[in-house]
This record gives structure tokens, C-alpha cells and sequence, in this order.
């Protein structure tokens, strides 16, 4: 830290979303953190390091491996009054939970005729580009998304792993949030929220004029080094940051094209079906008419991700591949 | 602390001597009337318990013919006693986890027979507000939490219930209610050996009817004994007859003390039988006529009036009272979720998320 | 069977489903059916009943609840040179083994080089509409059309659910099949496949020039019926049966596009994320300037399907719906 | 059938006498040359396992270290007797599944350390031509079925596998590495029961290295003896020293044996223990240097030379021909893997589908 005091909010979006744990363990005696290796280990990309030795094993459990169960706990927990917050190691292994999440956590409160809100948020690591090969890269948020009575989000700042924690523990719905592996590291300054921290609104994380990029999570900084590029080239490109993947920020997506009248949607997952999917087809239901071309889609290509260097980049969305797209859809 | 589980729980596995007797010797002598008038007088109510399932769900049957119910509706006709046994030992601070075959544990556990039917009906003054039907019956204030249609998908979820208790310090039991099918599934161990990792307040209620649909437990199970296999996690278990329903009282009675002192989980393997077929879509080829017949002689109704008979107990003044009590209960159910409105399909968007409490258009 | 022996080929979607099943256990020994309850009991839907006897129990195998087990030994048993059909009673259930499906079943092939293909058909019902509630009411196969390595196919007719098995069978690799189960009691004349079957082509199940219904599995009976009312009222409805939902057939639907430049897109999935939204981002991608009109999209409310009625009827695709669509676009 | 099998299920539960004093013992008196001299001959030769994947591994973390290998990486070193010890039992016919700690499996099951090495490194002529890493390799040509890095996920292909042997009347084993946390997953008990309710050739071998990455088997398992456990579902189930091949050896022929007399699945507990951190990433913070050094006093090569010593086999020549020869065969894989060809960036969409073969555009 240094002298004068700034130095203070320099950090990374790892020790973002650790202090935004701590903060809600703190003033919170509901809240408490569950998953694989939280406690002695530390989690396993290191975000929960030092909660166990602050808050003790009761709030800090270590769970066994099996996913379905202690995902199914915590939505048992919020149930009986608690504020779990749940963590699967990796988006790969939530599969073994998805029962959980999409019948139980996402229908009891309809089931039930409003009786039983569950108040969880269960974290997970989700992306590629670390060479973990085809098990161990999967994006698979989209499918999330698709789930009704549940929010997604994807914090892709700082600001966002910092900020979003505490309004989801703070909603009474389960709240899925996917942080993006290569978006650990990512330090900067902790800037202070420039508005109440909202869970429902995209960013604009550049504005421009000639194109839009839509993005979020761990695409967001190839995205923001596409919209470099191509700012030298003269093309303003404005890039919006989706947050939240469900419920879409329909608005956001609707005014940006409005402006700009051409876009790109960039999404790791594999092209068909993706959140892209998606996003293009609202805005070609909505935006259909301020539409001066198709709409691109830059996704992974349709292949269980490879171990190999080069096959693996090759397989993910580069900024490269970014700025091609844009080219195409401004050309 | 796990580790030296082992010795305790082998020997809980042994069968608890038989309820039968128990119950009887738990009387005293005949000098005692006031503890005999009150045992009469709780098997009177074990027996409208037992009743009320039974006949609630032969209307169902009626129903059901007449497309009044639709959807999946399991029948738990043969298996009252264990739902009506095991809520005895519970209070109202508990909280209870069940199945699709639901109707018998949400009666025993004191919703109304009207909020049922109505939502059976599927309307708005259903107890899960016509959203959820025979499968999917709640009453959060009752801690009834329903009413899942996935095979053991209620475990991990009563795991939780019992995790916050013991993390508020709450001596509160729950009590999940899942099948021998169910726990060949995955999620039954995992959920076993979290309770017993952790020492939940958590009653594994087991009833064992034989039947995984149309597979035998011995076509399901390389090893049957299911009361041995959940002692292998280190916690008392045992086999209890599910017909009886003092013998199913008594053994909970003994699991929820054991949890209230702090023991963790147990579990009970409850030896029951559906008489009828596993659903109402299905024809029941994959069992005998004689097996049926052979546990119908088993029937905990006629099984429990013996045993009032057997103790000079009144028992035909008391089930003309409870059958004319039941009958106009019912009758009263039906009518009121004949009148009852439905949800007005504008509403098809409410209690997807809290926010959506209002019409959207 | 009548007297001329012509009413021998009047059957139901499920006898045939029943006869497919039959034929490739009597042609090959590799083959065999397993999953809970389609031995005893007959399947959940009736489809394997008298299988057991004349197969035996060897190669009519009841499981026991195991989703995940049954279905990963489903592969093994692939792995190993079997042709293994594995029933999954419906699609709720299979959330349990999709862990199989994705991580093992689609990638073994890729990750081992081209070593291991994985000759696997895995059947399963899907759909609503028979008020059985939001955890027996999913249409998820638009998240397995997802997943690069399988195929995913689902009969709408008598003669699809007749024909498709045997090429699903003789495809190297995983094939899941998706038995919408409003179409069971589907009763009609079966019909000598036309052309040999394929499993790569959409087919036009009415022809058309004004627009295109594009839809697949339990929509088309709606779709049809809706083509019925506008063409009562002069509108000339085409009707594209998708038949497989992976891979799509991106050049039937853009001919069909390019014949009618309006399009509406029928599936009963929840509409955020669905297979629609995939065809209505490629339609505006590939067939963007053959658009007249905004894609429309019929799907599902996004709500978990409640068991009352008429709340169930609202919260699924029906024809009225479609039709009012087709207005939208047309008018 | 199920029924009848506890009782002798929990016969095979004892531990079987110590393999050590057994293996000792079957080289039957010093005046019976030949036999010693195989005996000794194939200590040799399991010291070259043992020693094959050891020198490997230590390659591997200099590679890593300089960024030659990437991606998750788990090392075997400390586990190698098991991996060694049970392929002793297993023919070119059997078919191994295996997890992400594979490399020892791998090597052991005589997959050339060129191959994996070049899969390391993500080359065309890897094991798995480039596309699978540490965490994958395969060889069909071997039946090894690989390689799977979500934990149990082996488990239910093994399954099939071996339903597959039986189904054909062909008298194969199929071999399923997986770890004691694994058997904390529900896939594990799902799996253990359709085995033996179907009486498969099935190995399970569980490698019990007290942790699943950071967590401790205490804190992981209820009932921590492993064994026991697997003993529930009616199948011969016992604990063996996973620090001693020879003792895994022995265990594992008896279990094949078995298998290959139809009597179904068995289960093996290898206890054993890892010297290394559980990833390249792991920093170790959750177990004691103590612990570790005491495990490593129990190092499996250096018992197996022990022995050999104590048997008056020339270990220090044979330890400096296979050191050498070792030393070589590594050298010439990563020669070989440096000098070999990355897959061309257009052949991404080989082998997605059997029919994308070709180049993709
Ligand atoms: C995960 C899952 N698989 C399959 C089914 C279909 N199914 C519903 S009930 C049932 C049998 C369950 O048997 P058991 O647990 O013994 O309960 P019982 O019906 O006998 O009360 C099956 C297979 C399901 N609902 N969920
Ligand atoms: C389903 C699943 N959950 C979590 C992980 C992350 N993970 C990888 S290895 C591991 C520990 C497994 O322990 P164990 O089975 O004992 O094997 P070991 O690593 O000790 O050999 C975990 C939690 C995973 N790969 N898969
Ligand atoms: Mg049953
Ligand atoms: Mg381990």
C-alpha cells in the first residue's frame, strides 16, 4: 500500500471476488461458503484462500466430491433461511448438478405457488484457453441462460467480481455466477461503483458509432483489443459487456444496434446454440428494420476443445477473428 | 470422530425387538386407565390417519376416471401406516421432504384434505396453487416441502433443511421420505454419507415397497438388505415393518430421539407394499396376483383394528364415527375444489422469480 | 390385418418406434435395449412391451435407477463393439446422465485421435402437454443439439419413427433420439420410406410459398393445423420438419426461406436459448437479405410448466399462436 | 443370487495375509534355481516399471517448468506400485479405464514413453494425436480406454465394458483406476451396484491416497474404511498396501482370478500415497511435510530393492542397466517429441464426427 493511500484498491478480480465473499460472510451470519476444496485448499483457483483461517470450518465447508448433493444442500439451506453461497469447481463438473439447479432451485418457487424462494448463489469457474482439453474447457452459461426463475451472471470487470456478490445474495432467487479462468489474474485499480451496482442492465464498456460488439465474460478483453484494432482502422466499434445473461438486457442490445446499425455477438461457447444464438435472434426480431447487415456470430468452432497450442486457439474466438467479423458486417 | 462410528452403528442394525410388543408392554397394566384410555384414544387417531389416506385416495381413483385429476397420480394405498407412523414422532418444527407419491404424507402431516384436492384440480386454492398437481403438493408452513418427481432428487435438498438447523443450532429434525429405487440412484449415497460427514438431524425414511416401478428389489439391488448397506456409512439403521403402524410410531419415535440428542443421521428401512399399481397409466404385469393378495392380508387398517379388538377397544363405534367424519371431509374437499376458481391464465408468469408476483401481460 | 393385406402397414408412431427396435435386434447381435423398465414393465410409454419375451432378458435389460451409470455403460459397451439402445425413460431424467453424454459419449471420439468411436443410440421421450408439471415437462433437446460429436434426431412420424433407428444404429457415432410423447397414439397408414432414409435432411411436410413454419417433433401436428387455417384464409403455408436438430439442415432452410421470405420457427422449448433462436440466427445470417419481414419465433412461456390446464395450455406453442405469427410476418 | 452372497462377501473383506511374506514364500527353498531365478528376474523387471514411470514423471515437471507441457498435469509419483502391481494380472486382452493420474497407467500398461510423451507436448504423434494432454491418453490397440478427467466418470464406461465381455461370453477383465475421492461420487456406487447385480468382469480399483486434492479421506468419507464399503454391494472386496508391488501384484491376480471364474466384480483398496502436490498448481498446503516424509520411508522402489537385497539379487547392476536404459528411452521421447509435427490448425475438425476425417476448411 502505498503512502498516500491509492495504491489501496490496486487489486485483481481473484481478490475481487474473495473480499466480496468476505464481505458478505461478514455481515451476513446466513451467509456461508460450500464446495470442493473452499476450506483447507483454498479453492482451487485460490479465491477463497485465508476464509477458512477468518470464518472457520462451519462457514468455510470443505465438501465431499459430489456435486448433485451439496449443490442440492445449498438449495435445501436456502430454503430453511440461509444464504448459501455454493461453489462447483468448474462449469465441467456442474453437469453432475444440473438436475438440481433446473428442478429444484429454478421451479420450487412456482411449484409451489410462490411458496419457497431459494435464495442460493452457486459460483463457478467456466471458459477455455488454459489447455485443459475437451473436459475441462467447456462454456456452457448459454445453457444456463435458458433456464427460467433463475439470473445469470457473468462478471467481467473488477468492478463486477467486487459488486455483484451482495445484490445477488440480496435476491430472493438463485443466482448463478460464472467467472471466467483467464479473467483471474486481470489486475487494475478497484474503482469505487460509478452507479448503484445493478444486476439487470448491460455495460457499455466503449462507446461507438459504426458497429457494435456484444460480449461478456472472458470475451470481453479480446473484444475490447478488436475494438483497438479497429478504432486505427477508423472504425469506431462500441462494446457492450452483457453482465447479465439471464434476463437479457434486451434494451441495451436493441439501442446500441439502433446506433450503430451493425453487430457482432462474440460468445466462447460452440456457435450452435450458443447465448450468441440468441442475442442474434432478438436483435433480429427487434432490430430487425436498423439492421444495415446480417448479424455475426464469433464462437468457438464445433469441436470438444482440443489439448493441442495451436488447436486449441484455433478452436476459441480470437481478436482476430473479431475484427474479420466486423470487417465482414461493415464492408 | 467418522472413524469411530463403525461398532455403534453395526450393532443398530440389528431389527429393533418387534413394535408389536413393545407398544403393548409401553401400556403397563390394566389398573392404569388413564394411560390405556389415551393409548386407545391414540390408535383411534393412528386409525383415522390410516383412514383418511385410504379413502382420500380411493375418491382420487373416482376422480381420476372421471378427468376431474390429471397428470401423474401415485397411489400410496397399502403404505399409510408409514407416512401416518413416522409423522407421530415428528412436530410441527420439523420439516419433511417427500416424493411423487405424496398424498399420504402431506395428509399425515395435517394439510387439509381440501388444500390437497383443490390441487389436484389444479386450481387457485390448491396448496401449491394448481402449479404443481399430485406430484408437487407444499405447505411451507407446515415445513412440508414437497413433492418431487425426480428419483432421490429430494435428498441432497433435506440434507440442506437438516444443515441449516444444525448450523443455527435449531433441534429440529427433517425427515425425507424416498423409495428402494431411489436409492440406487447416485444421490441417495452421496446424501448418506454428507448426514453422516456432518452429523445432520436428517431421518432417511426408506419405504421399501419392493418396487421400482415395474423392477423388483431384487432385480434393482445386487444386495437387498438396504438397513445393512446404509449402516456402511456409519449410522444407525433398521428394518422396520411398514405395515404396522405402532411398530413404524415406535421406531421413529427411537430415530428422532437419537437425532434430537445430537447423533445424526439415521435410517429407517420401511417394509411396505403398494396395492396398487405403481401409476395410474400403469397395467401392473410384473407382479402376481398371490403377492398382492399375500400383503393385502398385511393391510395396516385391518392390522391396527385387530390390535384394537384384541385390546377390547371399541373399534366398530370408532370407525363409523371416523368413516362418516372422513366421508363428509372429503365430500367437502370435492365440492370446494369443484367450486374453487382457477388461476386466471394471466397470471402464468407469477412466482417464476419474487419479482413476478403480478400479471404480466 | 385385412383380407387384401393392405391394412397390415396401419400402425401407430409407437408400434413402429416398437418394429424399428424389433428389426435391428433380430438383424443384429451386437444390438441390445437397456434402461429402466423396458423389460417387465414394457417401457414407462408401452414402446419395447413384448420385447422381453422375445428377446430375453440378456438383451432386454431393466437397470436400476442410474442414469448416469446406465447410459456411461451404454458407452462402454459401444466402446467395446455392442450397438447398445439405451432407453432413458424422458428427457427430465436425462439431466443425470448428461454428464455421460457430453463429456464422455461426444468426446471420446476427438480426444483419442479418431480412436474411439462411440456407436451408441440413446432414446428418450420429451415434451409437455399432458400436465404432468415443470419436472416432467422439459423440451431440452435444443441444449443437446449443442454438443458437436452427437446427432440428435426426432421423429414427428410414423415413418420417421419407423426408419430412423436403423441408420441411427449404423452411424459411427452417438445418436440420441428424441420421442415427443403426445406422438405415441399418432395412428395412420405406414407408408415404404419415399427416398432411402436419411438422417441429414429436413423434409417439407406441405409445401408452400407465402411462408414457412419451420418446426420439428411434437410442433408439427400444430404447424400443420396452423398451415390448415391460413390457407383457409389464403395464406400458403410451407411446413419444414426439421427431423434432425443437429446437424440442422441450414440449405432446406434457406431454400425455403428464399421461396417465401417470411418464416416462423415452432419449437416448444423455453424461447430464451432455444433451438429456434439457432434457426432464426442462422436464417438472419445466411438469408438476411432474402428476409421480408422479421423471423418470428413460437415457443414455450418462460415459466416451468405448471400442472393446472389451462395454464399449461398457455404456457406451450399452440396453433392459434403460430397462426397469429404467421399474421405478424405476412401482413 | 444377491441374496446369498453377504456372508461370503464379508469373508473376502478380511485382509488377505500380508502379500510380502507370501510372495516370499511362494519362491518355494533356494535349491529350486530356476524359479528363483525368475522370481528374481521379474522383481527385475517390475523395478523397471516402477523406475519407467518415476524417471518419467521427474522429466515431466522439467518440461513443465520450461513450458514444454501445459494444461493440468498429475503426477503418479509415490502411487507406482499400483499401477505396476495390477497389470501384472492383467493380459493384452483385458481393457483398462484409467483418470487423470494416468501416466503410470499408461506406461505400465506398456504404452511407449514416446507416445505419451508427445501427447504431452500436444503433438500429431501423440497417443491421442495432440488432442487429449496429460489428462487423456488413450490406446486402443492396448485397451486403454484412457484418460477421463471428470472423477467416477470412468467408472460406468468400465461398467460397459465389461457388460460388453460378458454379454459376448468372452473371459475379459476390464480394469478401473479411480481414487478415494471418486468414491465419494455418486457414479461410483451406482456403478459398483449394476456390477454386481450383473455379476461383470469388473476390476475396481480403488487407489486410496488418503486425499482428493486437498481434502483428507476423514473429511471425505464417513465411514473411511474403503473396503468395507465396497463389500456392501455383495461383492469380495479387501484393503492392500499400495506402497508394495508385489503385495498389489498378488492381491490383483487373486481379484482377476476370481473375475475370470465368473464370480463378478471385485474391488481392491489400494492404499497408497502421493509424494507430490495433486496438480502442477497445487501449493500443498493442506498436509503436513511430516506425513510425507513418513510415506516416502515407505517409498515402493526402494522397498522393492529392499527385498531384492534381502534376497540376494544383484540389485545395483540391475538398477544401473535399467537407470540406464530408462534414461534413454525418456531421451529419445523427448527428442522425438521436440522433432515430431504439430496436427495442422486445418485438420481442428478431424474427428469430431467419425465422418469429419478430413481436413475441415
Ligand atoms: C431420476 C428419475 N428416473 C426415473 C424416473 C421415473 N420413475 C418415477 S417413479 C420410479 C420408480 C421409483 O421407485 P421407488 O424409489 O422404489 O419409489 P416407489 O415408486 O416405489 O414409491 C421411476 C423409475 C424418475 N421420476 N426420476
Ligand atoms: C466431477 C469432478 N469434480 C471435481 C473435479 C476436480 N478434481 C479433480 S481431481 C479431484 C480430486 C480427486 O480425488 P481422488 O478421486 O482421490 O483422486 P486422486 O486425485 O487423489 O488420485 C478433484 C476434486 C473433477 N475433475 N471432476
Ligand atoms: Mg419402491
Ligand atoms: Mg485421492
Amino acid at each position: 500500500m502505498g503512502a498516500d493511500g491509492t495504491e489501496k484498491s490496486k487489486t485483481t478480480y481473484r481478490e475481487a471476488m474473495r473480499e466480496a465473499i468476505r464481505e458478505a460472510l461478514r455481515s451476513d451470519d446466513r451467509v456461508f461458503l460450500m464446495g470442493e476444496d473452499v476450506g483447507r485448499y483454498g479453492g482451487c483457483f485460490g479465491v477463497s484462500l485465508g476464509l477458512l483461517e477468518e470464518f472457520g470450518p462451519e462457514r468455510i465447508r470443505d465438501t465431499p466430491l459430489s456435486e448433485s448433493t451439496f449443490v442440492g444442500a445449498g438449495i435445501g439451506a436456502a430454503l430453511a433461511g440461509m444464504r448459501p453461497i455454493v461453489e462447483i469447481m468448474t462449469v465441467n463438473f456442474s453437469l453432475l448438478a444440473l438436475d438440481q439447479i433446473l428442478n429444484n432451485a429454478a421451479t420450487l418457487l412456482h411449484m409451489s405457488g410462490g411458496q419457497l424462494p431459494v435464495p442460493i448463489v452457486i459460483r463457478m469457474t467456466t471458459g477455455a484457453g488454459r489447455q485443459l482439453a475437451a473436459q475441462h474447457s467447456h462454456s456452457l452459461e448459454g445453457w444456463y441462460a435458458h433456464i427460467p426463475g433463475i439470473r445469470v451472471l457473468a462478471p467481467a470487470t473488477i468492478e463486477d467480481a467486487r459488486h455483484m456478490l451482495a445484490p445477488a445474495l440480496a435476491d430472493p432467487d438463485p443466482v448463478l455466477i460464472f467467472e471466467h479462468g483467464s479473467l483471474y489474474n486481470l489486475s487494475g485499480e478497484l474503482r469505487p461503483p460509478t452507479r448503484p451496482v445493478d444486476l439487470d442492465h448491460a455495460a457499455i464498456r466503449r462507446p461507438g458509432t459504426d458497429i457494435s460488439l456484444i460480449t461478456y465474460g472472458g470475451s470481453l478483453p479480446k473484444a475490447l483489443a478488436a475494438a483497438d484494432e479497429l478504432a486505427a482502422e477508423g472504425v469506431e466499434a462500441e462494446v457492450i459487456d452483457l453482465r447479465a445473461l439471464r434476463p437479457l438486457d434486451d434494451a441495451a442490445i436493441a439501442a446500441s444496434v439502433t446506433r450503430t446499425h451493425r453487430a457482432v455477438v462474440i460468445d466462447e461457447a460452440w456457435r450452435t446454440g450458443s447465448l450468441a444464438a440468441e442475442v442474434c435472434a432478438r436483435i433480429a426480431e427487434r432490430s430487425f428494420y436498423e439492421l444495415d447487415a446480417p448479424v455475426e456470430r464469433v464462437c468457438s468452432a464445433e469441436v470438444p476443445i482440443p489439448y493441442a497450442r495451436r488447436l486449441e486457439e484455433a478452436a476459441l474466438p480470437q481478436t482476430a477473428d473479431i475484427v474479420a467479423a466486423a470487417h465482414r458486417a461493415v464492408d | 470422530m467418522s472413524l469411530a462410528r463403525p461398532a455403534r452403528t453395526r450393532k443398530a442394525t440389528a431389527a429393533p425387538k418387534p413394535a408389536k410388543k413393545t407398544a403393548r408392554n409401553r401400556q403397563g397394566p390394566r389398573t392404569a386407565p388413564p394411560a390405556d384410555r389415551s393409548a386407545a384414544q391414540h390408535r383411534a387417531n393412528l386409525l383415522e390417519s390410516l383412514l383418511r389416506i385410504r379413502r382420500f385416495e380411493e375418491r382420487c381413483v373416482e376422480l381420476y376416471s372421471a378427468a376431474k385429476i390429471r397428470g401423474f397420480v401415485h397411489l400410496y394405498i397399502g403404505e399409510e401406516a408409514v407416512a401416518v407412523g413416522i409423522n407421530q414422532a415428528l412436530t410441527s418444527e420439523d420439516a419433511v421432504v417427500s416424493t411423487y407419491r405424496e398424498h399420504g404424507h402431506a395428509l399425515a402431516r395435517g394439510i387439509a384434505a381440501e388444500a390437497v384436492m383443490a390441487e389436484m384440480y389444479g386450481k387457485a386454492t390448491g396448496c401449491s396453487g394448481g402449479r404443481g398437481g399430485s406430484m408437487h403438493l407444499f405447505d411451507a408452513s407446515r415445513r412440508f416441502y414437497g413433492g418431487s418427481a425426480i428419483v432421490a432428487g429430494g435428498l441432497p435438498l433435506a440434507a440442506g433443511l437438516a444443515l441449516a438447523d444444525r448450523m443455527r443450532g435449531q433441534n429440529r429434525v427433517t425427515c425425507c421420505f424416498f423409495g428402494d429405487g431411489a436409492f440406487a440412484e447416485g444421490e441417495f449415497h452421496e446424501t448418506a454419507n454428507l448426514a453422516a460427514l456432518w452429523n445432520l438431524p436428517l431421518l432417511l425414511a426408506c419405504e421399501n415397497n419392493l418396487y421400482a416401478m415395474g423392477t423388483a428389489l431384487t432385480r434393482e439391488h445386487a444386495q437387498t438388505d438396504l438397513a445393512m448397506r446404509a449402516a456402511s456409512y456409519g449410522m444407525p439403521a433398521w428394518a422396520v415393518d411398514g405395515m404396522d403402524v405402532e411398530a413404524v410410531e415406535q421406531a421413529s419415535r427411537r430415530a428422532v430421539e437419537g437425532i434430537r440428542t445430537g447423533t445424526g443421521p439415521h435410517f429407517l428401512e420401511l417394509r411396505t407394499y403398494r396395492f396398487r399399481a405403481h401409476s395410474m397409466y400403469d397395467p401392473d404385469r410384473y407382479r402376481g396376483k398371490a403377492e398382492i393378495e399375500q400383503w393385502k392380508d398385511r393391510d395396516p387398517v385391518n392390522r391396527l383394528m385387530e390390535r384394537m379388538r384384541e385390546n377390547g377397544e371399541p373399534v366398530d363405534e370408532e370407525l363409523a364415527r371416523i368413516e362418516q367424519k372422513i366421508t363428509e371431509e372429503i365430500d367437502h374437499a370435492v365440492e370446494a375444489a369443484e367450486k374453487a376458481p382457477e388461476e386466471p391464465v394471466e397470471n402464468l408468469l407469477r412466482h417464476v422469480t419474487s419479482a413476478s408476483t403480478g400479471p404480466v401481460s
